[in-house]
């Protein structure tokens, strides 16, 4: 099977060990991911809170470029918030040709065109799920996840909003809960699956997000998880990166690994830690997956930038601190 | 709203159970909408023949519309469902003959529908307005090949009424 | 197609602004939106209440509600309510609004998606670090506390580029950015 | 021949006339259209003046044919009839054009509004001259009628009929008749047992010497029409000789095998494997559930009939199918409760204790599994905080669009019944507090002073994650309250969902066996929403209860009454007339093609072997006129919708038309219709 692949920026940096296991796992199930020539940012939840039509023409070139590929009918979004926007614009421009028209006038600009419909925009975690079956991926695991006890993290855009009424349940999907199970694992049921992880609060409004976060964090570790699983960059940073700064904001001690279901799945399949990105999470998931037999390994592995890390701008001083 | 020099006329078949009742609601309601269709009664829109509709045209409308209850609502249980065959049938005779599309419409609307009908009603007006005149003299006389397509779809058309229920 | 209410040029310019807004108009005002909001704790009108203020034309007062900005883009107001109303469309909607009138009650979170979008339209891509200098070092250097350890831990795991990428066809990107532009305020 | 017209144009006193000059219009008819003799405008036609003027014309005119241009058809169509007969001219002779409701009033511009006011009356004229009388066949009613669904409606007008003195066969699908009533505890607003009123008349049932009760039964097929339908019946096995079974009940003491009951007590109690719905059950003879009796899965036990003192129980009994023939029938088959776990978000299914409205009946209920306690899904515990959510379901686009309109009232006694039993704090969440009928809103008011506490709001979510202090091991309901304009989270122990009143699962196929129509819902279409709202569209057939819309107790015995009334009426007539529009076959012209047979959904159409032709049983025709559309040798007439008068009318609709189309277009109409003959 072949896709179109959009990485979307999260992908190629903060996470990069997603864009990693995603490309491994799919190369393991034959699944050929042709990533879009020159793909620009999706706009994240920003552009259209500043130009609607500038959002939209701005996604309009990326799924231009992706349907200009030949053969291409499937474009495959790993992280949520491009899924969404991706699919958005092609929903919105199929019901609104006034607004299709508009975002093409722009386009073409660009010497871009795009017609609605052409392309079916999916999640890279459906694509397993659906075109690749959870038996055919147990039947491929050769390390199952034994004791390890897992909580699915959906959060939000993987399954909201549905639009004209398609996609999973948007309250209580199961679909990730199954795919983890069929690799051996102990999936925890936990009632905030598909709350929200604070989004791009962490950036504007600090203490709305911790929140957010703490009640996650709260919720999978009240159901004893030794890890929370994700299907988004977004999630993965918040709950990931953030911790530690919740940890201090509500003076709790939570320390729950956050990975991606692509290293999930990789681990099962029996690939390297090290060939899944795994180690570069900030918090360390060597206690999980000690579990199962997996060692982290040292993030020695990311040496080269990391001089120029050193010799990069001043960071600000912690402050309340030292 | 009336101030364009063109005025098409356009004849309703509305059935008596839905449609009808929707326009006599839309009345009721004073819903303001353009005079143009005039209404013909019949007790369901599977008593519509083909011919009716291309009468009308004959005798000078610019466009005809088919009313009946929604798919799954007809007073007789099913019979609108082969109303959308026969239209389907219809618009590929049309089509060969060089109409376009929007002079003839299918439209659904319950008997609480008076409000749609109404609005239906100025879409297609708008939309047939646009079109101008169907002057089918100048574009229909002279195109014999026409004459062949039309008796085609004669034959598709009888053909049409055997598929099954 | 539901017509929005005439005479209320507020109401007809979020519903014309948003794809799906002409549900708006049916709103019952059951608060299933305000309900199921994450944030909603944090907001001084929920969006329930900024839908009635809209059906009675407040524009002022709706533009200035810090609501908008507080919405997470979690989508449960919009999965749950009943009217089918494109709650968190219409909380975009009313930020790009407010941002063209100027009326947001807090800078930061305008300031953000600008500067967000600032590095995408100059390379094509976003830029986290660019941005957490930028943002969080020029714009509000005090109040953002622990950001500094975050970007060192995202570093030292190489899950932060000091440098931006930048995408080949940023002119033709830049092309059709404007010419979108131009439409926005058209 | 010629025909002489009188054309009638209504001013309706200025409803048409504000907008259309019917004067003019009037005159312009008698001086423009062929066959018009007579041209008049008249204030109000429909007045017995107005008719009158009609009478006169006829008889001193000699009018042969008649327009009144007024309002719908659908209002004065048969007023006018009946003038015109009652003047001598046969009512089908008469035509109406709808001026008012197609052109005064919802036309701006004057000038167009007579325009059309024109081409509607000159359509008028020129199909009322192609016209023909036609006479109403009469057959006769049989007095005896078919009732299905033993719920209150159905139980309801069953008793009205019997007590009238006529026969009745009611039939019911379950065991036991009784309907949801019978699962009820209390009724609103009086709060009297439901179980206290209903069961008198559940025996009445039982022992009325007019009414023939066939429960455990399904009607499998309908035919006939009007005054004498043939109704086949399914009488399902009980595995009981009614006729020796006395109802002691010992077989169901000692039967072996325990199930959870699904239906009766909606999956919260058990029941045995041979078993009566409840005590009170009317019949009162057992059942035996084939599917979960150890005699059936395995071949032994037999309890039961060991210990049946009267040898009653027969487990070799077979199904029985009864050829009935009633002369109406009235449809009282109720309705299904949504289904609570379509909205994931309220926890049902999933967190232990939150029930539907229907399991908190039952265990309100003293003959329930818990004996009428308010107790957790463990059985013991008593609630200290209880939850009503309403609209569940309801109001809701993604589900059912319409009010439920029970479950506010319920949501009240329920909060009653909470606070008499368990003395716990009840909060009712709801959108809109709608106490329609007598008494209702002194209830709510009652309800207040008692105490229950009120929050507008619909609740986003039940939830046992706990955020707040005094949250842990509650259900949490999260809701905006709307009239404070901030987020609530009130932690409760137990939830009850008022789930909406949706049509029966099988609603649509039960309409399309009776020849019924329903609303894209699946509820029963009634013939007129306000003015006939238990008749349906098709005659004999009659609807009543539930199964047209939500309803509550009141309004369903209401509708019950009446729908026995209506069919009274028609047992007393003796006789029904058949619309004469029909559909009509000329056997000369019939190819035999069979075409139209399949093409009618009544099953009106025979095809005579011997003949090799089609025949229509007007009886049955309901004269929508599709075979006659479709018939290829236009062999098949539609009485009063020829095509000849239709094609006429169009013809004077267009009356201002440029006949430039015409030229050319006649060629065509031919080609696809050699317009036909009869047609």
């Amino acid at each position: 099977m072949r896709y179109g692949y959009y990485p979307g920026c999260s992908l190629t940096h903060s996470a990069a060990p997603y864009d990693l296991s995603a490309r491994a796992v799919s190369n393991a199930f034959g699944l050929q991911l042709d990533e879009v020539n020159d793909w620009n940012c999706c706009g994240a939840t920003e552009y259209i809170t500043i130009n609607k039509a500038a959002a939209y023409a701005l996604v309009g070139r990326n799924l231009a470029l992706a349907a200009s590929q030949d053969g291409q009918t499937d474009l495959v979004a790993p992280c949520s918030a491009c899924y969404l926007n991706l699919r958005k614009v092609d929903h919105n421009m199929t019901a609104y040709p006034k607004l299709a028209e508009r975002t093409n006038e722009a386009l073409a600009a660009g010497g871009l065109h795009y017609d609605p419909g052409s392309l079916r925009i999916r999640h890279l975690l459906d694509v397993i799920v659906d075109d690749v079956g959870n038996q055919a991926v147990a039947a491929k695991v050769t390390r199952p996840l034994r004791g390890l006890r897992v909580a699915p993290y959906y959060g939000c855009l993987l399954v909201r909003p549905q639009l004209n009424g398609d996609g999973r349940n948007p309250e209580y999907p199961t679909h990730m809960d199954d795919l983890l199970s069929a690799l051996g694992a102990e999936v925890i049921d936990y009632p905030l699956k598909t709350h929200c992880c604070g989004g791009h609060m962490t950036q504007i409004s600090a203490d709305t997000a911790y929140e957010l976060i703490r009640r996650l964090l709260k919720s999978a570790q009240d159901y004893e998880a030794d890890v929370i699983v994700t299907a988004c960059p977004m999630c993965q940073l918040n709950l990931d990166a953030y911790q530690s700064q919740v940890n201090r904001h509500f003076s709790t001690d939570f320390h729950l690994p956050v990975l991606y279901f692509t290293q999930m799945i990789g681990l099962a399949l029996g690939m390297t830690p090290a060939s899944l990105g795994l180690g570069r999470e900030i918090v360390s998931a060597a206690a999980a997956l000690a579990k199962i037999g997996a060692a982290v390994p040292e993030p020695e592995a990311a040496a080269p930038r990391r001089k120029r890390a050193e010799t990069g701008l001043p960071m600000p001083r912690r402050r309340g601190e030292g | 709203m009336t101030d364009t020099p063109f005025e098409p006329k356009i004849v309703g078949f509305l059935c008596n159970w839905c449609s009808y009742r929707a326009a006599d609601l839309a009345g009721t309601a004073r819903m303001k909408y353009e005079p143009n269709v005039r209404i013909v009664r019949v007790m369901c829109s599977g008593r519509i023949e083909p011919s009716f509709v291309l009468k009308a045209f004959a005798l000078g409308a610019d466009g005809v519309m088919i009313a009946g209850c929604h798919p799954g609502e007809c007073h007789y249980l099913e019979q609108n469902y082969k109303t959308m065959r026969r239209f389907e049938m219809l618009r590929h005779t049309l089509q060969a003959m060089g109409m376009e599309n929007d002079r003839l419409r299918l439209q659904w609307a319950s008997a609480a529908e008076g409000a749609a009908l109404a609005r239906a009603i100025d879409d297609m007006v708008e939309r047939v307005r646009k079109l101008g005149p169907l002057g089918w003299t100048q574009n229909w006389s002279e195109d014999s090949g026409r004459i062949e397509a039309v008796r085609r779809m004669a034959h598709e058309h009888a053909e049409a009424m055997e598929v099954p229920a | 197609m539901t017509r929005p209410v005439s005479g209320n040029a507020f109401l007809e310019g979020v519903v014309a602004d948003t794809p799906g807004g002409e549900a708006l108009v049916t709103c019952l005002q059951c608060g299933t939106c305000g309900g199921s909001c994450p944030s909603g704790q944090d907001m001084d009108d929920t969006p329930r209440r900024l839908f009635a203020m809209i059906g009675a034309g407040m524009r002022q007062e709706v533009l200035s509600s810090n609501a908008p900005w507080y919405c997470v883009a979690c989508y449960y107001c919009m999965v749950r309510c009943p009217k089918d109303i494109p709650v968190t469309d219409i909380m975009y909607t009313l930020k790009r609004m407010a941002v063209r009138e100027k009326l947001y009650d807090d800078r930061d979170a305008p300031d953000w998606s600008q500067s967000f979008i600032g590095f995408v339209e100059t390379y094509g891509r976003s830029f986290e670090f660019g941005l957490a200098t930028r943002y969080h070092l020029t714009h509000r250097p005090l109040k953002k506390v622990g950001v500094g350890p975050l970007a060192l831990d995202m570093l030292s795991k190489d899950r932060m580029s000091l440098r931006p990428d930048r995408i080949r066809g940023i002119d033709q990107l830049r092309a059709i950015l404007d010419k979108a532009k131009l439409q926005e305020v058209a | 021949m010629t025909e002489r017209v009188g054309v009638y144009v209504c001013h309706c006193g200025t409803n048409i006339a504000g907008t259309v000059d019917v004067s003019g219009v009037a005159t312009w008819a008698k001086e423009n259209l062929p066959g018009v003799v007579v041209g008049r405008d008249y204030k109000f036609m429909c007045s017995s003046l107005g008719q009158e003027l009609i009478q006169e014309d006829i008889r001193k005119e000699g009018l042969t044919r008649v327009v009144v241009a007024a309002c719908s058809p659908h209002l004065h169509e048969r007023t006018f009839r009946t003038a015109c007969a009652n003047a001598g001219l046969n009512p089908y002779l008469c035509h109406m054009a709808s001026l008012r409701e197609q052109v005064s009033w919802v036309t701006k511009d004057k000038a167009q509004a007579d325009i059309k006011a024109r081409a509607l009356i000159s359509g008028a004229v020129r199909r009322v001259q192609l016209q023909e009388s036609l006479e109403p066949t009469e057959v006769p009613v049989n007095p005896t009628t078919m009732v299905v669904g033993a719920g209150i409606a159905g139980i309801q007008c069953s008793l009205e009929l019997a007590e009238a003195g006529h026969q009745v066969i009611l039939v019911e699908r379950e065991p036991s008749i009784g309907g949801h009533m019978a699962q009820f505890d209390k009724t609103f607003p009086t709060l009297d047992c439901a179980a206290c009123i209903l069961t008198p008349k559940m025996s009445d049932v039982g022992l009325h010497p007019n009414i023939r009760l066939l429960s455990y039964s399904e009607v499998e097929k309908v035919s006939g029409y009007v005054g004498n339908f043939d109704v086949r019946v399914r009488k399902k096995a009980r595995s009981i000789k009614e006729d020796a079974c006395t109802g002691c009940g010992i077989c169901i003491e000692k039967c072996p095998k325990k199930v959870i009951d699904e239906v009766f007590e909606v999956g919260i109690g058990y029941r045995k494997a041979i078993y009566r719905p409840f005590p009170q059950a009317v019949p009162k003879f057992p059942v035996i559930d084939r599917e979960s009796c150890i005699y059936f899965e395995r071949g032994t036990c037999k309890a039961c009939e060991k210990f049946c003192p009267t040898n009653a129980i027969d487990f070799e009994q077979a199904d029985e199918y009864l050829d009935l023939t009633v002369g109406n029938i009235i449809l009282a088959t109720g309705y299904d409760l949504f289904d609570c776990t379509q909205i994931p978000q309220y926890g049902y299914s999933r967190l232990a204790n939150v029930f539907t409205s229907l399991e908190f009946e039952r265990m309100c209920n003293a003959a329930g599994p818990t004996e009428g306690k308010i107790f957790l899904r463990d059985g013991v515990t008593t609630p200290k905080t209880v939850a009503l959510v309403h609209c569940v379901g309801s109001r809701d686009k993604r589900h059912h669009p319409y009010c439920s309109a029970v479950c506010c009232m319920s949501a009240l006694k329920f909060g009653h019944l909470v606070m008499e039993k368990t003395g716990a704090e009840v909060y009712s969440f709801y959108i809109d507090m709608r106490p329609l009928h007598k008494n209702y809103e002194e209830f709510y008011d009652r309800l207040q002073q008692e105490g229950m506490h009120f929050i507008r709001g619909r609740v986003a979510e039940v939830t046992d994650a706990a955020r707040l202090p005094g949250e842990d091991g509650k259900l949490i309901v999260q809701a905006e309250d709307t009239l404070i304009g901030r987020q609530r989270r009130i932690p409760v122990d137990m939830v009850v969902l008022l789930g909406a009143l949706q049509p029966r699962a099988d609603a649509k196929e039960i309409a399309l066996r009776f020849g019924i129509s329903t609303s894209i819902d699946g509820w029963f279409t009634e013939r007129h929403p306000k003015l006939d709202p238990v008749a349906t569209m098709t005659d004999g057939l009659f609807i009543a209860g539930t199964c047209q819309g939500p309803k509550d107790i009141p309004d369903s015995v209401s509708q019950g009454a009446a729908a026995a009334a209506r069919v009274q009426g028609m047992i007393t007539t003796g006789t029904v007339l058949i619309e004469p529009i029909v559909a009509e076959i000329d056997e000369a012209r019939c190819s035999g093609c069979r075409i139209c047979n399949n093409l009618c959904p009544f099953n009106a159409i025979d095809y005579l072997e011997d003949k090799a032709v089609s025949q229509i049983n007007a009886a049955l025709c309901k004269g929508c006129g599709t075979c006659v559309a479709a018939c290829p040798a236009q062999a098949i007439t539609g009485r009063h919708f020829t095509y000849d008068q239709i094609t006429a009318e169009i013809a004077g609709l267009l009356y201002d038309a440029e006949v430039a189309n015409g030229d050319y277009a006649p060629k065509l109409v031919d080609l696809l219709q050699p317009a036909g003959g009869g047609r």
